[in-house]
């Protein structure tokens, strides 16, 4: 499937989205391709949240197709997406603050057995033998972040950082093929940052493909191959960020935005 | 809207537990082999006490005061005391189950009970029944027609034996072309099928028939369709709120005017009285508003023991002359009266043995005194004669069914809310009609 | 026909009231995101201190005007004491409902244990009808649609006119950027609670009025049309709660003139699911409004 | 013995309680759908649970009149009274079907509690209206009344039993970290795969067997179903068993349950009965239950035994989740 998709994995057709008389989103077109990292950018209110949510399923568009891995999905509801493997995480890291954090990675993975109606019927022997792999795949992914300890630690008492460390393992724990980010650095630390940044290389190195908005121009830069630079709902320009940088347009757009 | 169901669940643990001590420091109870017991009797009264119906409850405890207060006033029943115990059934069945369990298991001597209305019979009936605790109710309900339960007694009509008689006080007042307004629930079940049967073979029309919500903000379109009809008369049914929003929009909306009302002696009560007053006048209340149901003479010796006995005690005094009209209390009163001298008749007051008295306490007899009070029925009983118990609402004759009733009458409001009988219609007219 | 005229006039009488009540309830939820249960028990609130001043000889607007006045301090420091600080320790909107729905029925219960379970009245109507283009109206019922016009008619001024409303509506729409320009939020959230709460009396009164005989659920009673009514005209939006308020009325009126009364109310319920099924701002409901009636 | 018939009435009411509160805690604190509409369910049960066991309405001269009469023998009835909750719990859950803000969709139950209870009471032809059912039979009139009673009892309890056994294959293991999930944050469990709106309608018909169960158990144990059983507020009365109990918690709310009763039990022992209006203690007991909520609400949300997390122990260590 992926192989007939070619080296595209993300396909954005002309989406709109208008609240009332506002168009928020207003024919937005871009592409992603397979194991880049791609950038989102723009001023305040030139929609790009819009957009991501739109991508994402959390909000659906007015008009407009969405293709991703080869399917149209722009009909799909949010957890469709994400069993395709479209996967987003929130502009403020959204924890299941009851659950514990290793709970919070585990509870991620779709299509449990111990979630069926098999396994509800059946009781645990049925299910216990995928919950220990995913036990141990949650631990693996605990120590990598380095949140082993925070294990059976209620999700709330964790600090904004975890919060989204967690949130990045849980779309992990997914197995997406595709990562949607709302401003991921957001709140973090600068050494955090750095961290997350080296995190994201990597996986992109490992094959996953990422989608990000982003405030800071910089871990763009550093980031991102090709950059999708919005203003007031449109697609302004779209490039290498050292190229947009000198873009008369883009420039423009941030001091008025 | 009766209690939360937790809170039915803690009155009922309060029970438990002392109804567990009860039965620890007592050798009293209702079924024990000794057909004897000590301390006070109690007669419970089982009615709703809270909810849209509570009005039920002050009505049918009055006359328990005064059978008892004249009761205890001849020196009891066999050296028992006896006193009233308010058991609350809230109007809903699924709280009344646990309430009156309840009471049955933690009310020391409770030998007998009265009430029980339709709201809740159906349910109540077989827990009183089942704890052998014979029972004088007051409920209309048609189903209780064929009643089969040993310990059970009704001295009052059914419900649709009331809507006929709806229906012939009309015809006779001339009022031949009637609106039915019914609140939903309220006499819409039980008076309706009698009415419609009776209304036509008396030559008269049902013009418009009309189920209103209870408690509406506003009645303004229910109205417009009434006054539309122009009918003579309205028979009615309603609470005293939705009466009063009711024909306080009808009066407003008709340039003052007011059809007559025929409604249900039930309605005799100071809360219908204070509320349809305080919105249409007193005038249209005393000179149009019928009360007809299940009725008595007020000229027998046993209504003044029981007029008198109401005005005596403190707690009845002021509902006195109201009762004075109404059939369902002078039932309880009588009721009251003829288990006691069952009691005496059995030598026991315990409900398994005295049941059977029952209808030896009310049956003609040859050679029997016919006795208006409990007092006299003890002394006849204890100079060793036969008794007719004949009370307030007349000899009373038990079909097999243990269910009897007498005549009813038209009442009128007076000015100061008590109330006064403007005519009789006889008990087989009625039962004719149906 | 002429019986359908005649109902659609009362439903305008009855949609006074409950536009009355509905503005109030919807200025309160613009202003503080709160759908506060409780309102209902505080109309019957109203409506029992209206009784207890008219049966001290207090004039019946009098009585709706010192009623409003009560209901009005009673609703600031309800909110302030009992509502402001749950919702700033997090509480959930979920957890806000039940409880307002417990606040509701504790209101109506110490209500119930303080005046009894009867009916009570305000006295006779005066009996005179007016006829209007085929309309028929009692007095009573003329004088509620005139005091509601009027005091619809004051808000817009307050809303449009003054530096408090604009600093209200600002608020309702944007609570953050309303303080980053300098508004006090907290101030402007209870001078709204005041006024919503004045509206909640005034309608409390005014139902005790025009029902002429009540109980303690007589708010409790009279809620769902109002919400129904703010949530028809798009909640947080005080003009669409007017016209909610005419619509639910004119509707459940007709429907118990030709139909059975009995599911008069029933008009009401199925005004407000259909509106949160299908389309929950509202009529006139504003894009942003939207965005706020949905999760997160 | 009448104290005996008394425990027998405890007990089934307990049993009734603790069906219900379960149920709604499956929807309410583990799943976090607020069903206002709770006790609709409840009367779903009852009502099937009646006109099941009742004969046709025909033969009864009148007393009363509603649809069916199938004279159902009575293990069928239950099961059809939990049946007709799941079914009627499913269609109000569809009032959740919109992503609408949560205290929206409580209040669109709150209503449709309203409308249904408005409906049935005007209807006297569907249920008998607002005077409802009654003379419902009793299963075991054939045997000797106290063996009956007891009977009674045991039924209740195997149902409880059943019923906790049931519960728990829904609040334990991934299943119940899945709804807790939900309830925690609907919209990150979407974005984690997890289809909300389907979980929540599975939930809301669980919930609803269970109350449908209570109901049904209820009605068969006091022979009588009518709309003043089920006025909306009686939700309230279970939904505060499971907030102080412990929203999301089994032994909680089951505690839950319990305390309610003890802390009322309390109150009507300091309360003399006033003979001018005996029904003060009941006004106390609902202001009781609303203070309790919202004292809960306040300073113990999680309850009074909260629920707890499993702990995952290392690699090859297994794992008790509940």
């Amino acid at each position: 499937m992926s192989g007939d998709a070619g080296t595209v994995i993300l396909d954005v057709d002309r989406l709109e989205k208008h609240y009332g008389g506002v168009h928020a989103v207003d024919g937005v077109s871009f592409t992603v391709e397979r194991g880049s990292i791609t950038g989102l950018i723009g001023p305040n209110g030139a929609g790009k949240s819009t957009a991501l949510a739109v991508i994402g399923g959390y909000v659906s568009p007015t008009a407009g197709r969405i293709h991703f891995d080869g399917a149209d999905i722009t009909g799909y509801p949010m957890h469709a997406r994400a069993r395709v493997g479209l996967v987003r995480t929130f502009q403020m890291a959204r924890v299941f603050g009851n659950l514990t954090t290793i709970e919070n990675l585990l509870v991620a993975v779709p299509r449990q057995r111990g979630e069926s109606a098999a396994g509800i019927l059946a009781g645990k022997w049925f299910w216990r033998g995928e919950e220990r792999q995913l036990v141990e795949r949650a631990r693996a992914l605990l120590d990598t972040f380095g949140m082993s300890t925070k294990a059976d630690d209620p999700a709330r008492t964790l600090s904004g950082g975890q919060k989204r460390a967690v949130e990045i393992m849980r779309a992990l724990m997914m197995k997406p093929k595709l990562l949607l980010l709302d401003e991921p650095m957001a709140g973090l630390s600068p050494s955090l940052s750095r961290q997350l940044e080296d995190m994201l290389i990597r996986l992109a190195g490992d094959g996953l493909s990422l989608l990000l908005v982003e405030h800071e121009l910089d871990t763009v830069d550093r980031l991102c191959g090709k950059v999708v630079v919005m203003a007031q709902g449109r697609v302004l320009s779209e490039g290498r960020m050292a190229e947009l940088r000198l873009s008369r347009e883009v420039q423009d757009a941030y001091v008025i935005g | 809207m009766g209690s939360p169901r937790i809170w039915r669940f803690a009155t009922v643990m309060v029970g438990a537990t002392v109804g567990l001590s009860a039965c620890g420091s007592s050798s009293g109870g209702n079924n024990t082999t000794v057909p004897t017991q000590t301390g006070n009797i109690t007669a419970g009264v089982i009615a709703p006490f809270t909810g849209p119906a509570a009005q039920f409850g002050k009505l049918l405890s009055a006359p328990c005061f005064a059978a008892t207060d004249l009761i205890n006033q001849a020196g009891g029943i066999l050296g028992h005391q006896i006193s009233c115990s308010a058991i609350d059934d809230t109007g809903d069945a699924a709280d009344a189950v646990p309430n009156v369990t309840r009471a049955i298991a933690t009310t020391t001597n409770l030998d007998m009970t009265v009430g029980l209305e339709s709201n809740t019979a159906a349910t109540t009936v077989p827990l009183v029944n089942a704890a052998k605790i014979p029972t004088i109710t007051t409920n209309g309900l048609v189903a209780f027609t064929t009643n089969k339960l040993p310990y059970y007694w009704r001295l009052t009509p059914s419900d649709d034996a009331n809507g006929a008689a709806f229906a012939v006080w009309a015809v006779q007042k001339g009022f031949k072309n009637v609106a039915v307004v019914f609140q939903n629930g309220i006499g819409s079940e039980g008076n309706l099928p009698g009415l419609q049967s009776a209304m036509p073979k008396l030559g008269g029309t049902l013009g418009l028939q009309l189920t209103i919500p209870a408690d509406a903000a506003s009645y303004s379109s229910e109205v417009a369709r009434v006054i539309a009809a122009h009918p003579d008369a309205l028979i009615w049914s309603a609470d005293p709120q939705t009466t009063a929003t009711f024909m306080s929009e009808y009066k407003q909306l008709n340039n003052g005017s007011l059809p007559a009302m025929v409604t249900a002696t039930d309605s005799l009560t100071p809360d219908f009285f204070g509320a349809l007053t305080h919105v249409v006048g007193v005038d249209y209340v005393t000179n149009n508003v019928y009360l007809v149901g299940s009725s008595f003479s007020q000229t027998t010796a046993a209504f003044a023991t029981y007029k008198g006995a109401l005005s005596a005690d403190s707690k009845t005094s002021a509902i006195a002359d109201v009762l004075s009209a109404v059939g369902p209390p002078a039932s309880a009163y009588d009721g009251i009266n003829i288990l006691a001298l069952a009691m005496v008749m059995a030598k026991t007051t315990i409900g398994s043995y005295y049941n059977q008295f029952v209808t030896q306490v009310v049956s003609p007899k040859s050679g029997a005194v016919v006795v208006s009070d409990y007092a006299s029925g003890l002394a006849a009983l204890k100079a060793g004669k036969q008794i007719q118990y004949v009370g307030v609402i007349g000899a009373v004759v038990f079909n097999k069914y243990h269910n009897a009733a007498g005549e009813f009458a038209a009442n009128v409001f007076a000015a100061d809310g008590s109330a006064s009988r403007v005519g009789t219609i006889s008990g087989s007219k009625v039962l004719g009609l149906l | 026909m002429q019986l359908i005229i005649e109902a659609i006039g009362f439903g305008i009488a009855t949609g006074a009231v409950i536009a009355l009540g509905a503005v109030g309830f919807s200025v309160q939820f613009g202003i503080s995101n709160i759908l506060n249960i409780t309102y209902g028990s505080l109309m019957t609130l109203a409506a029992y201190v209206g009784l207890l001043l008219i049966n001290h000889g207090v004039n019946a607007w009098l009585a709706l005007v010192l009623g409003a006045v009560v209901v009005g301090v009673v609703s600031v420091v309800y909110h302030r004491a009992l509502l402001a600080p749950l919702v700033r320790r997090g509480t959930r909107a979920i957890a806000m409902v039940i409880v307002t729905v417990s606040a509701g029925i504790i209101l109506q219960y110490v209500i119930v244990s303080i005046a009894g379970p009867e009916s009570h009245s305000y006295g006779e109507q005066s009996g005179s009808t007016l006829h209007l283009i085929g309309f028929t109206l009692s007095a009573g019922q003329v004088a509620i649609i005139v005091l509601t016009a009027s005091l619809m008619l004051g808000l817009h001024l307050l809303l449009t006119r003054t530096t408090l409303g604009k600093a209200m509506r600002a608020t309702s729409s944007n609570r953050t950027l309303a303080r980053s320009c300098g508004i006090s939020t907290d101030r402007v959230s209870d001078i709204a609670w005041l006024i919503s709460g004045s509206l909640c009396g005034a309608a409390g009164v005014a139902l005790a009025i025009t029902t002429v005989s009540f109980d303690f659920s007589l708010g409790s009673l009279f809620l769902i049309p109002m919400i129904a009514a703010a949530v028809l005209g798009g909640i947080g939006q005080p003009y669409g709660a007017m016209l909610g308020g005419l619509i639910v009325g004119v509707s459940s009126e007709v429907a118990a003139a030709v139909s059975n009364p009995n599911y008069k109310d029933v008009v009401a319920f199925m005004i407000l699911i259909i509106m949160l099924l299908v389309r929950p701002r509202g009529l006139f409901g504003a894009a942003w409004s939207t965005r706020r009636l949905m999760e997160g | 013995m009448a104290w005996e018939y008394y425990l027998v009435v405890m007990l089934v009411y307990l049993g009734t309680d603790l069906l219900a509160v379960w149920g709604l805690n499956l929807e309410f604190g583990v799943s976090g759908v607020a069903n206002l509409a709770y006790i609709v369910v409840v009367a779903a049960g009852a009502y099937t649970f009646a006109i099941c066991t009742l004969g046709p309405s025909s033969g009864n001269g009148g007393f009363q009149t509603y649809i069916g009469g199938f004279t159902l023998p009575f293990p069928l009835a239950l099961l059809a009274g939990a049946l007709a909750g799941a079914v009627v719990g499913t269609l109000i859950g569809v009032t959740g079907l919109k992503r609408l803000r949560q205290d929206y969709q409580a209040v669109a139950m709150l209503v449709v509690s309203l409308m249904v209870a408005t409906v049935v009471s005007a209807d006297t032809g569907f249920l008998n209206g607002s005077a409802g059912l009654a003379l419902i039979p009793n299963p075991f009139a054939d045997l000797d009344p106290e063996v009956a009673r007891w009977a009674y009892v045991a039924v209740v309890a195997f149902c409880c039993l059943i019923g906790f056994l049931v519960l728990r294959r829904f609040t334990t293991g991934p299943i119940g970290r899945t709804l807790r999930a939900m309830r925690d944050d609907d919209t990150a469990a979407s974005a984690a795969g997890k289809n909300v709106i389907g979980l929540r309608l599975v939930v809301q018909a669980v919930g609803g067997a269970f109350g449908g169960l209570s109901g049904a158990l209820l009605a068969g144990f006091i022979g009588g179903w009518s709309p003043s059983a089920w006025v909306y507020i009686e939700t309230l009365a279970f939904l505060s068993c499971v907030i102080v109990g412990g929203m999301g918690s089994d032994r909680g709310v089951s505690l839950g349950t319990l305390i309610i009763a003890v802390l009322l039990l309390q109150g009507v022992q300091f309360l003399p009965q006033i003979s001018s209006s005996p029904g003060l203690s009941e006004d106390f007991g609902w202001i009781i239950l609303g203070a309790s909520t919202i004292i809960f609400i306040w300073f113990r949300p999680q309850g009074v035994l909260p629920e707890r997390r499993p702990r995952y122990l290392g690699k090859s260590s297994s794992h008790s989740p509940g």
